[in-house]
């Protein structure tokens, strides 16, 4: 932590850049929650440990942050993917952001360049863990109609808040497609047919870009188990497209990618 | 009471399945009349929400159909549509959507009596399915298109 | 090295010296020959033009018994069983249904791991392995490599890489003092599916690989296949009667050349067992030995 | 509010028989929009379609559904109605009554009933049409000719004499491509240089061709009617201008033994060098490869002995830049060499030829002077052995197609060589006779009556050489399939005609598609053939397909008549079925958030990015931008959008969504 907070210091002093977003002591203690450290004597307040889970890189997209100058981004490995998937989707320039990561050991690692933070990542752990695996087949082997039911409780419980847009680093949209009213093509109220329509084309907008950072599951106020269907996408996207987005800034977005020989068993 | 009649939607591109389907006619190969054609200029054209649009506004089955591939008269529509089915196929499933309702095709131009075959085994299929009532339908009172000036 | 072994049907009988001599220089070269136990007939040639699945049952079963034995590779002196064991293994790797099948009809698990070999890779194998310094008596003598069909066909199972001009048995014999011929008999037909019931025909095509042989000024014909063998030298009577003139040019396997050079004695090599007595011109190697040429075609 | 007027056409019994047309109209009548709606037996003859235009000027109608057959059929007809009438043809839809519905289904309700919704769906589509207008794109009316062939010379003549301005641009020293090199050509046996070198003067002189040799291209940008393409001039090491072609440098050339290219390796060149004699431009060039002076440093013979002062050692490749409105591919063929042939010695015997060697051999200004003599020694061959199909049809060689013009040059090399040695005897094998074309079978027949060539029908199962002669064992089919051995002096293969060697990159580079054997693919196999799948781009002779001289050169004029149909018009119009990305006024410009994930969805490279700026010139945001010339209006970016920022003209995501509300 002293670590971060010197660091953060340093780059605001030497002028490297004009805010640190890190995070800060929550209003309850499980919580940490995001801080823009605009200059040295706020550094005092960076926290980092186990409470520091959320995907800071999101800000990167909002005007007022922009607004700000260069920053330097306290990342946690959902963070570091999420700056590669914007610099495939032409949202980020390279060396316009500072990326951060603190090691298990607790010491800073500063990543000034796109290439730096690949090959941070590629020493990481990719695809899907056992558990998350797990849950997809749990819910896979189930009959049509329970699983029907299951997501018909799930969404049932969605209030069409967008808590989980908002948190989703790459729902970065200025016109999301929900607020597109001719034709609206996702009913407004947060009814059966709209709130099915609104996490399907979630998930279908996010499927081959996902970095699987978690933050729309954690956002969600009703714990809606949103998260499974980007893993079940991602899984899907990976075993037949190789897509694995967020560990490189090649862009190969598997939706806007084809093989001739693409394989599939469905189709007449 | 009268036996059930499917509604069933057909989004179809314009240079393969289409034609193909006027082929049908022009051979006057006889199918069930249920089904209600959208033309599209390519499969790559169709957007998956169309389909949840469908089943929304009561549709009790979907066709999705376009050319072969290699034959897409865009080259390579048919192959970024055939990606976005995997997925999206995928992840309905997964949710519980009853994919016996949805079916997907190659139906190129010169297979008039293939388009007649498939539309009347779907129809037959969500015919013995019965309507789609767990599917939930836009209710009244949602903002229809509005009627432009 | 361990090499697995399977001799097949002629080993045992018409090429006895074939067998004989692979075991003699085996210890010398530094392999040990281990014999896949209760192996069975490999099913050439008849088989395969009468029943695929019965083609593919028999050499599968001695593939399964390899594997058994736990032999990782397995040496297949006489070619047509080298085909058919390689063709086999081939197969049962690339259809899984099928492996599946045929493993039920023989009732042994089978899987295709172990690696087939003929005569040539392993030779090869010793030659990389310091064949060169081995050599006691250099079989310093022009030779015509014959290779017959099998070695090299078909070109994705054969290890040869000129199908059509192979060199591989060439650049062995090189090594052990040889000057190889270049010739175009080297994978020509020998006749030996009509062998029983077509002998004039043998006789008519074996009579033309003999004759061109010693028309290049070649002093012996060596061969790693015993139908090859059976046919140029157990035939060579009715030859010189189709053909009209005596050919005396001898046909060595390859093994009991190299067994030569390793100074084993010609009767430990069976070289006493052929039709066409071998009598081999002495002279001392020439020197400069010729060194290992690169294969490739020869300008003429 | 819309003003929709709905025709119901019975076609004749075709619709009536099985639709109560007289009911859709009527219920047509009362959907919301719809002002007018009437059935009438023939909506497409005259009088139906001034119905159509009167109720357009009466009922002041906003859109016309005509429910007839299908679209495909009759679209045109009813939006031309439309527009004669003053209606934007694009507010006209059709509803497919016929061929998706009366055909198709049996007369009753339920058949009735889906007329009516065919129709409704229109309907509500037509509501939300808007007027489209052709798109016109500018045209610059030069052709860029890749390739100086006899294909890309024959496209290149003609479009200049059409009056349009014409880039040539050829890889080699000189143009005349293969062509130049053969001897006599079928079936007429004239000398192939005599018809071709005045043709390739032509172009040399020609006032509306720049002709580019030594040169390729580099790269290719654009659209139809606006391409920008970059060639490059390699470095020739002669200054063209100055050079008079006096050809003193390649008599002094001491570097002398270089197997000459346009003699297929069977003569020598010098290091600097021109192709041929008659080669247009007669300027020479210097292979710095084999060049003394650029190998070390020392020699510049040449340049003493120049009286032009034209050498240029310190000359650099030059990248020129040109913009152009068409292309047409005219860039060739190769031919497979004869280490192709495991079973005919991998190429090791000298006295197996290609048949393009052949050519050369045969021809008066070949390295023989055309006397037909064998490379290994020089002595005149008694016994000649040509194989067709070397190569070709051939699944197990990985050649599976015919190269079509071997079975009538094999014939002809036969002749030449029974017309050069009398005593000659020439022997072919082959697995048929392929000679469909003018006066060909007689030209097979002639080799064969007159020439006494021995046709033997059957393949070559090996060549190899025995006391000095090549020893052809084969087997001849037609006698109870003996096999033959023939004792020939030199072998002739007819090796397979195969695409060239970077026929796939200059693809990739044009953006055009290619086939399994790297030939070039037309847009349509039958209907389009000069064309491709790139609109502007089109394509000739033998990089698209083997063919023979003839073939190629019908292809160049109907390529270049393509091209002079393009350049007609200063502006060409198009369907505006296409693609546009949202646009609108500050802070926003466009609800596109610049991903550009759209970029490699598009088939058609039609996507661009847009800088928008504000007025002090600083950028506020990047967008994408649709060119309306590339676009082809498929729609699969539209699908993509996730804020639904891009939408097809004439199938809007309104449209379609109205379409499916019907229901």
């Amino acid at each position: 932590m002293e670590a971060l907070q010197k660091k953060a210091r340093a780059l605001l002093e030497a002028g490297t850049v004009k805010v640190v977003i890190g995070y800060t002591a929550g209003t309850d203690v499980e919580r940490a929650r995001a801080f823009f450290a605009r200059n040295a004597e706020q550094t005092q307040q960076l926290i980092f440990d186990a409470r520091c889970c959320q995907n800071l890189a999101t800000y990167l997209m909002k005007p007022e942050v922009k607004a700000l100058g260069k920053a330097a981004l306290v990342c946690v490995p959902g963070a570091l993917r999420t700056l590669m998937q914007y610099a495939v989707e032409n949202q980020l320039a390279d060396e316009t952001v500072l990326a951060l990561a603190v090691t298990d050991a607790g010491e800073v690692v500063e990543l000034p360049k796109f290439a730096a933070v690949e090959e941070y990542l590629a020493k990481m752990p990719r695809g899907l863990t056992p558990e998350q695996q797990q849950e997809l087949d749990r819910i896979d082997k189930l009959p049509l109609e329970e699983r029907w039911a299951f997501w018909a409780a799930e969404l049932a419980r969605c209030v069409k808040c967008y808590a989980c847009r908002a948190a989703c680093p790459l729902c970065y949209c200025s016109r999301c497609i929900t607020d597109v009213n001719q034709p609206q093509w996702v009913p407004v109220a947060s009814d059966p047919l709209g709130n099915l329509e609104w996490n399907v084309v979630r998930a279908m907008h996010l499927a081959g870009r996902c970095v699987d950072c978690g933050s729309c599951a954690d956002a969600c106020p009703e714990g809606i188990r949103i998260d499974l269907l980007n893993h079940v996408l991602a899984r899907e996207a990976s075993a037949h497209f190789g897509a694995e987005p967020g560990y490189s800034t090649r862009k190969d977005y598997a939706l806007s990618a084809y093989k001739p020989d693409d394989k599939e068993e469905f189709i007449r | 009471m009268a036996e059930f009649e499917p509604k069933v939607v057909a989004f179809v591109c314009n240079w393969c399945t289409y034609a193909g389907a006027d082929l049908t006619g022009t051979s006057r190969i006889k199918y069930s009349p249920n089904v209600r054609m959208i033309r599209l200029p390519c499969t790559g054209r169709i957007d998956f929400m169309l389909l949840l649009q469908a089943f929304g506004q009561g549709a009790d089955g979907v066709i999705v159909s376009g050319c072969h591939p290699g034959d897409c008269h865009y080259t390579a529509g048919n192959f970024h549509a055939r990606r976005r089915w995997i997925l999206f196929r995928r992840l309905i499933e997964f949710m519980g959507i009853d994919l016996r309702r949805v079916h997907f095709a190659w139906v190129s131009a010169a297979e008039g009596a293939k388009w007649a075959e498939l539309v009347t085994n779907v129809v037959d299929e969500v015919r013995k399915l019965g309507p789609y009532q767990s599917f939930p339908k836009r209710l009244d009172g949602q903002p229809k298109p509005v009627e432009v000036a | 090295m361990k090499v697995g072994f399977f001799p097949g049907c002629s080993l045992e009988g018409s090429a006895r010296e074939y067998n004989e001599s692979l075991q003699a220089i085996a210890p010398v070269l530094g392999f040990e020959l281990s014999e896949v136990p209760d192996w069975n007939c490999c099913g050439a040639t008849a088989a395969h033009t009468l029943n695929h699945k019965l083609a593919l049952a028999l050499p599968a079963r001695i593939l399964a018994l390899a594997e058994k034995a736990g032999l990782t590779e397995l040496l297949v002196p006489c070619s047509a069983c080298y085909t058919r064991l390689a063709a086999t293994r081939d197969e049962l790797i690339h259809d899984e249904a099928l492996r599946r099948d045929i493993s039920s009809i023989i009732e042994l698990p089978v899987t295709g791991r172990t690696k087939v070999l003929n005569v040539l890779d392993v030779l090869a194998a010793c030659a990389s392995d310091g064949l060169k310094d081995k050599v006691r008596k250099p079989f310093a003598h022009k030779v015509a490599c014959y290779y017959g069909c099998y070695l090299t066909r078909p070109e994705k199972l054969a290890s040869c890489k000129r199908a059509e001009d192979p060199q591989e048995m060439d650049d062995i014999l090189r090594l052990v003092g040889a000057e190889p011929v270049d010739w175009a008999f080297k994978v020509e037909c020998c006749g030996a599916g009509l062998s029983v019931s077509r002998t004039g025909s043998v006789a008519e095509l074996s009579g033309r690989i003999v004759a061109d042989a010693a028309d290049r000024g070649a002093e012996a014909i060596i061969v790693a296949c015993p139908m090859c063998h059976t046919n140029l030298d157990l035939r060579r009577d009715a030859i010189t009667e189709k053909r009209q003139t005596p050919y005396s040019i001898p046909v060595l396997y390859v093994s009991q050349a190299i067994g030569l050079a390793l100074g084993l004695s010609p009767r430990s090599l069976g070289l006493h067992r052929h039709h066409v007595p071998v009598r081999l011109p002495e002279r001392p190697a020439p020197s400069p030995e010729p060194a290992l040429q690169p294969s490739g075609p020869k300008e003429d | 509010m819309p003003r929709i007027g709905v025709f119901i056409c019975h076609c004749g019994e075709n619709i009536a028989g099985t639709v109560d047309t007289a009911a859709v109209a009527k219920n047509a009548a009362d959907f919301p929009g719809v002002v007018h709606s009437i059935d009438y037996k023939y909506m497409c003859s005259d009088p139906g379609q001034n119905l159509i235009k009167e109720a357009i000027k009466e009922k002041k109608l906003t859109g016309v559904v005509v429910a007839a057959c299908s679209p495909r059929m009759h679209e045109p007809t009813f939006r031309r109605a439309c527009a004669e009438s003053g209606l934007n043809p694009f507010l006209c839809e059709m509803a497919n009554l016929r061929e998706h519905c009366s055909w198709v289904h049996e007369k009753g309700e339920a058949t009735t009933e889906k007329a009516t919704d065919l129709v409704r769906i229109m309907v509500e589509k037509v509501k939300r049409n808007r007027p489209l207008y052709p798109i016109s794109v500018p045209v610059t009316k030069t052709a860029l000719v890749l390739g100086g062939g006899i294909a890309g010379i024959q496209a290149a003549l003609d479009i200049a004499n059409a009056g349009h301005k014409v880039v040539m641009v050829e890889r080699e020293a000189s143009i005349g491509g293969h062509m130049a090199q053969l001897s006599e050509t079928f079936p007429t046996l004239d000398c192939s240089q005599c018809i071709l070198t005045p043709r390739m003067v032509e172009v040399a002189q020609h006032p509306n061709i720049t002709l580019y040799t030594y040169s390729e291209l580099e790269s290719l940008e654009g659209f139809i009617g606006n391409f920008k393409a970059v060639i490059r001039k390699k470095a020739r090491s002669i200054d063209e201008t100055t050079c008079t072609g006096c050809g003193a440098c390649i008599q002094k050339c001491p570097t002398k033994k270089i197997p000459s290219e346009f003699n297929a390796q069977l003569g020598m060149r010098t290091a600097i060098y021109v192709p041929f004699p008659q080669a247009v431009p007669n300027k020479p060039v210097i292979d710095r490869k084999n060049c003394t002076f650029f190998k070390n440093g020392r020699c510049k013979l040449c340049e003493r002995v120049c009286p032009a002062k034209a050498l240029r050692y310190d000359q650099e490749d030059m990248l020129v830049e040109l913009n152009v409105g068409a292309v047409v591919a005219a860039t060739g063929y190769q031919v497979k060499d004869t280490d192709f042939f495991p079973e005919y010695g991998y190429g090791a015997h000298k006295d197996i030829l290609t048949g393009l060697q052949f050519e050369r051999l045969a021809s008066a200004s070949g390295p023989t002077q055309g006397v037909i003599k064998r490379p290994s020694d020089g002595q005149i061959p008694e016994t000649v052995v040509f194989v067709a199909c070397a190569g070709s049809r051939d699944p197990a060689k990985g050649i599976n197609y015919c190269s079509k013009i071997c079975c009538m040059y094999t014939a002809k090399h036969a002749m030449l060589y029974r017309h050069k040695v009398h005593s000659g005897k020439a022997y072919i094998f082959y697995m048929d006779i392929r000679a469909g074309g003018k006066m060909y079978e007689e030209f097979v027949r002639r080799a064969i009556e007159e020439d006494h060539v021995n046709y033997v029908r059957g393949r070559v199962s090996r060549i190899y050489k025995k006391n000095g002669k090549l020893i052809v064992k084969g087997v001849d089919t037609l006698l109870n399939s003996r096999p033959v051995e023939i004792e020939a002096d030199m072998v002739v293969l007819a090796t397979a005609m195969v695409a060239q060697p970077d026929a796939e990159a200059l693809a990739q580079k044009m953006k055009v598609s290619y086939d399994e054997n790297k030939f070039l693919s037309e847009a349509h196999p039958k209907l389009r053939p000069v064309e491709m799948n790139t609109a502007g781009i089109f394509v000739a002779g033998a990089c698209q397909a083997p063919k023979d001289i003839p073939e190629a050169v019908a292809q160049a004029s109907g390529a270049a008549s393509k091209v002079i149909g393009l350049f007609s018009k200063d502006e060409l119009s198009r369907e505006p079925v296409v693609a546009v990305v949202s646009r609108m006024g500050p802070p926003d410009f466009s609800t596109c958030i610049g991903c550009f994930l759209c970029e490699s969805a598009c088939p058609y490279q039609a996507i661009e990015r847009e800088e928008i700026k504000a007025r002090d010139g600083r950028l506020i945001k990047t967008v994408a931008k649709v060119n309306q010339g590339v676009c082809q209006g498929c729609g699969t970016c539209v699908a993509l959008c996730r804020s639904k920022s891009i939408d097809l003209q004439g199938f809007t995501n309104e449209q379609v969504f109205a379409e499916l509300v019907t229901l």
